[in-house]
């Protein structure tokens, strides 16, 4: 399955990024732009789909500063199927 | 007789090697800090882009920093002829204004790094590089994480055919990947120049090698020429 | 009156034994509101009130002709001339860091930069001490080295300070508890120098800087003084994220403040955020301070008082100023894009007062906060038995001695660390006259034409063997460093890591090691400015290795003849300086790949002869006599040469005087100098700088490529 | 309205962040996965989604390396749909 990993900084944990780009934005001249965050996009191919919340906790994410989901884009769409998530060995 | 080349350095929020350009630019002319909220480039006859993190080099390296109000007057000048030096992260801004052909990428190792390196003068056919020897070996350091010189097969190409690389990391030395070991290329007018390593950094026998004045020495008499034929 | 009294059992979740929540209930003769018993956990935890180091700290000697600001402020100062002062401070992020090292490490540097320009001086270069446990066994110690490594980098690179040094050691006893030490250096001249006492009530408390969060919320008692074992992961305080844009702007906005006159006073937001800044600004002034809780603005919605008064976020400064200026102050940080917001007074009554909606959320006097947390006396016991296991033996001692320099040249505690301080960038500022792997310190040139040096060192191996000792050697080896490029200590800085001193061999450990560091500085007549504890780094398997870790600054009158440590010009004579009767193997890398018990005693040395030879060093690079001069430290000599040799890529030719083991460590006491014959008149002439081999007559010949190639695979194989 | 813009490395374009986790999953115990690429997440409400295309042009995305796509994360779903693409002033 081709599968799209989408990480977020965790809700609460400083996002310099998104700031910085919000801040950005007025002075381009388009307005009314909010909650701006900056994460990461991963797509890959999986044969076994259910390794995919490992994967995510042990090495595509810092699960203890990023939030993830993970969707499958197969069947052309992006329907999403979030992915029950494992405790990360104590890193 | 003619006067000092006058010397403009940028300062953005998140700038770092912008006291260390006005020293090296002071080496042979008179050099001020502009700030990037003005517009007013002061009658400089050469702008200097300097490195550092601006804006943290956040969302995309020089990505904001080309929206800085005194980038709109830089391209106004640069259009005009004027000569413009972007280092490292001030490379990353023209390229991202459009000033400069080209992208740079994140280092193939992903990681920042501090290095000594020796380039090869590709090209004395510019401004900036016109006191250099051809074929000249320059050691200089450059310190980035996204140095990896981009550009599309036709626009190399092209930039090959019109000699606008003016350095290359010699044999065995590039340290992030870039496309053709290409370290600084200009523009078609080749007014603007932009490279990874930092000339700045390699002024001062103190310090360590002096590659870099050869960059400064090159302005210098360029807008020593350009003053006597407008005198 | 505060409202909703803590119940009795919160004080021990929040680390406060019994008799300390006694006498806190005593002393304001009532029960802490929660908003107050939080502050007040975290001002007596022991990050922030040392009740078990300072006693022992008052051993420390302080005072010196150079020194502008000693001990108490946020960095110590000392005079270098030309109405110029420069301020350092080591610290450490050791628990943060093993929690997630590549935050935990950049905080690390952006935490000791804010002390550093709290006092009104510009950082100009950071160096790093860091420890790991064994990388070829410990999958985790390469992860945490790498994440680590980069993060210091990423902090420095990014605020534009130079990385200009640094050291790193791999000992199993940090597996569990990896250390994080990170020293910064700034200049200032005199009159922009500040103290962090608050001043004249009526006077605005204004917080400059980040958005405050519930970063590290709990940060200074659960990070930083609980054993950190297999803690539970939800205990776990929000990771700090670093921010150096924000602290670029932040730096570049109070430095103008200061240069326009328009602060009275000035304090960093370390551990316990709000709470411990406002109460030691307060402390020092002998005055109080009224917080405004509702007008601080935070990150996230519904913070409660007490969140908001211990967040650890990053990035923020407290500065008290004369409400003329406020306009001004806030114009200021307009222009450098930095949030700069009103949110208390100081006033005469002594107090802390922290209002949230009108009502007094916590009404403490200062003094409970700063001083009445109760001081312990150490029980320190000598263990009868070594207290570390062996590291397991790679060499048998059979092996000749080419074999043996190769393998110590190949360990990870030799090997080049040019994989690590390649990612850091060394010459920003353009000061940067020596870096890493020029010399045995780093040299910064200053305006005034001379130029400072500094270095980092601190070997828990040794204090483990003979803590005494162990740690007087380890000022001893950084005031060598500086003679090596010619420079005269003016002052040091120390962290002090140690495991849990409740135990009384740990107790034992540190209480000899401020004695050895205090001997030293008596020896050498340099003052202690400033430092930092962390202790209880102890895993169940026991605690690390004792490791105070020295930063010292000197002085050099001329920077274009700053020594370096690769040998110049073939031809050029090598004498040895300095007495090494009686130097042994004891403690030493060698031992440690032999698999030889961690057990002293350590070579006694002559303190007389270790100051001399110190001199003697300085004044010939001083002089312009020398062409290079490398003190001997780990591998002994052997390595010594060894490490000359590569650094000039060439080979060298030497007979040891007769019975001096080529292996053998006696940290600070002699060098290895070379130059033309006739400069070294009157030293210990042992060989000659030449051909593509070093070669010590009798006992090793190997080509230098070989050993550089051995010197260069040690670490970057990890990295 | 809530956006996703989902940022991308240009195909034939050299991207080591997916070569290394491709890489370095094997040693991880994962194995068949494949054609790993890492991008940029940056999500945002917007008062005025016909901006979009230009934000990203402009600010978001550089077209010369990246590719992007934006959805709408309204109505829950995270139904795609990719907005038309400006012509970015060529350098
Ligand atoms: N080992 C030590 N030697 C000398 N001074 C020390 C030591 N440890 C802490 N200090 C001093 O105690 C004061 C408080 O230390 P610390 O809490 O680390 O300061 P800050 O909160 O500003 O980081 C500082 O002035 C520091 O220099
Ligand atoms: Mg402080």
């Amino acid at each position: 399955m081709r599968a799209r990993v989408l990480v977020r900084p965790k809700a609460g944990i400083l996002d310099p990024q998104g700031q910085v780009v919000e801040r950005a934005l007025p002075a381009l001249g388009f307005s009314g732009v909010r909650n701006v965050h900056v994460g990461r996009l991963i797509e890959l191919d999986v044969e076994d789909p259910r390794q995919l919340p490992e994967m995510c906790q042990r090495l595509l994410t810092n699960p203890l500063i990023e939030d993830y989901t993970v969707e499958s884009l197969d069947e052309g769409g992006a329907e999403v199927r979030p992915l029950g998530e494992l405790r990360r060995e104590s890193a | 007789m003619s006067r000092l080349p006058k010397f403009g350095v940028i300062r953005f929020p998140g700038s770092c090697d912008e006291v260390d350009a006005q020293l090296a630019c002071q080496r042979v002319g008179e050099a001020v800090i502009l700030w990037h909220g003005d517009r007013d480039l002061q009658g400089v006859d050469a702008v200097v882009v300097p490195g550092g993190f601006s804006y943290g080099d956040y969302l995309r390296v020089g990505a904001i920093a080309r929206f800085a109000p005194i980038m709109e007057e830089v391209a106004d000048f640069a259009r005009a002829g004027g000569l413009v030096l972007g280092i490292c992260n001030g490379f990353q801004v023209l390229c991202e204004a459009g000033l400069l052909p080209g992208a740079l990428l994140p280092n193939v190792s992903l990681r920042f790094v501090f290095r000594q390196v020796e380039l090869d003068v590709a090209s004395t056919d510019s401004p900036f590089t016109r006191a250099c020897v051809a074929g000249e070996r320059l050691s200089i350091p450059v310190k980035h994480t996204t140095g990896r010189y981009y550009a599309p097969e036709d626009q190399l190409a092209c930039l090959e055919s019109n000699d606008q690389v003016l350095l290359r990391y010699g044999p065995g030395q590039n340290p992030n990947g870039s496309l053709n070991d290409i370290a600084g290329v200009c523009n078609a007018g080749r007014n603007v120049f932009g490279l990874m390593p930092h000339p700045e950094h390699a002024v001062d026998p103190l310090t360590g090698p002096t590659g870099g004045m050869a960059i400064f020495e090159s302005i210098r008499a360029h807008t020593d020429e350009r003053n006597r034929a407008l005198a | 009156m505060p409202a909703n009294s803590a119940s009795p059992a919160k004080h021990r979740e929040l680390g406060l034994t019994d008799d300390e929540y006694e006498l806190i209930v005593a002393g304001l003769e009532r029960e802490p509101s929660d908003t107050e018993l939080a502050m007040l956990s975290l001002m007596w935890s022991e990050h922030c009130s040392y009740k078990h180091s300072k006693k022992l700290l008052r051993r420390l000697p302080t005072e010196g002709p150079a020194v502008l600001m000693g001990p108490g402020e946020n960095a110590g100062v000392v005079d270098v001339g030309g109405g110029l002062g420069v301020a350092f401070k080591v610290e450490s992020h050791n628990h943060p860091s093993a929690v997630e090292p590549f935050q935990g490490a950049a905080t690390g540097v952006g935490g000791i930069l804010r002390d550093v320009f709290a006092v009104g001086a510009r950082p100009i270069a950071v160096l790093d001490s860091l420890r790991f446990g064994e990388p070829a066994e410990s999958e985790r110690s390469r992860y945490l080295l790498d994440r680590a490594v980069a993060g210091i980098g990423h902090y420095g690179n990014s605020i534009g300070v130079p990385t200009v040094g640094g050291e790193i050691y791999f000992e199993s006893s940090y597996e569990q508890n990896c250390l994080v030490n990170a020293m910064c250096l700034g200049l200032a001249p005199h009159d922009r120098l500040i103290r962090s006492a608050a001043a004249g009530p009526g006077n605005v408390l204004v917080l400059l800087g980040a958005l405050t969060g519930r970063d590290g919320i709990g940060g200074a008692s659960v990070l930083a003084s609980a054993e950190f074992g297999d803690a539970d992961e939800d205990k776990r305080p929000s990771v700090q994220i670093g921010d150096p844009f924000a602290e670029k702007k932040l730096l570049e906005c109070c430095l103008e403040l200061l240069d326009s006159e328009l602060l009275v006073s000035l304090q960093d937001l370390g551990a316990a955020g709000l709470t411990s800044s406002s109460s030691e600004m307060a402390a020092k002034g002998g005055v109080g301070l009224d917080i405004d809780c509702s007008r601080v603005p935070v990150r996230e919605a519904d913070m409660e008082p007490f969140e908001i008064m211990v967040s650890e976020s990053q990035e923020r400064m407290l500065c008290v100023v004369e409400p003329a200026r406020v306009e001004k102050v806030l114009a200021v940080c307009e222009r450098w894009e930095t949030l700069a917001t009103p949110i208390g007074e100081v006033t005469d009554s002594g107090r802390l007062r922290v209002l949230a909606g009108g009502e007094a959320a916590a009404d403490l006097p200062v003094e409970i906060l700063v001083d009445d947390c109760p001081l312990y006396d150490l029980a320190p016991e000598a263990p009868a038995a070594p207290l570390y296991a062996p590291a397991p033996a790679v060499l048998t001692g059979g092996e000749p001695a080419a074999d043996s320099l190769l393998a110590l040249l190949g360990s990870v505690n030799i090997a080049s660390r040019r994989p690590v301080f390649e990612q850091s960038d060394p010459v920003v500022q353009s000061r940067t006259v020596r870096r890493p792997d020029d010399a045995d310190a780093a040299v910064l040139a200053l305006p005034t034409g001379e130029a400072i040096a500094v270095a980092i060192d601190g070997n828990g191996r040794r204090v483990a063997c003979e803590p005494r000792r162990g740690a007087a050697e380890a000022v001893y080896e950084c005031a060598a460093n500086l003679a090596c490029v010619g420079a005269t200590p003016l002052g040091l800085t120390n962290c002090l890591n140690f495991g849990n001193p409740e135990k009384p061999h740990v107790a034992w450990q540190l209480t000899e090691a401020v004695e050895g560091i205090a001997e030293a500085c008596e020896v050498l007549g340099v003052p202690v400015v400033g430092g930092n504890v962390s202790l209880y780094n102890e895993a169940p398997s026991g605690p690390i290795f004792p490791t105070p870790v020295i930063g010292m600054v000197g002085r050099l009158p001329d920077p274009a003849r700053a020594g370096r440590l690769g040998f110049a010009a073939a031809g050029d004579a090598i004498a040895l300086v300095g007495d090494l009767t009686g130097a042994e193997t004891v403690g030493s890398e060698l031992a440690k790949l032999r698999g030889e018990a961690v057990a002293g005693p350590l070579p006694p040395m002559d303190e007389q002869a270790v100051r001399d030879a110190h001199g003697k060093v300085r004044s010939l690079i001083n002089a312009g006599a020398l062409h290079n001069a490398h003190d001997i430290a780990e591998g002994g000599i052997a390595v010594a040469l060894a490490e000359c040799c590569i650094a000039g890529g060439v080979g060298a030719g030497v007979t040891l005087p007769e019975g001096l083991d080529p292996f053998a460590e006696a940290p600070g006491r002699a060098f290895i100098v070379s130059g033309p014959e006739a400069a070294l008149t009157g030293l210990a002439i042992i060989g000659r700088v030449g051909g593509d081999d070093l070669e010590l007559a009798g006992q090793v010949k190997v080509a230098v490529s070989d050993l550089a190639a051995a010197r260069e695979r040690g670490l970057s194989r990890y990295l």
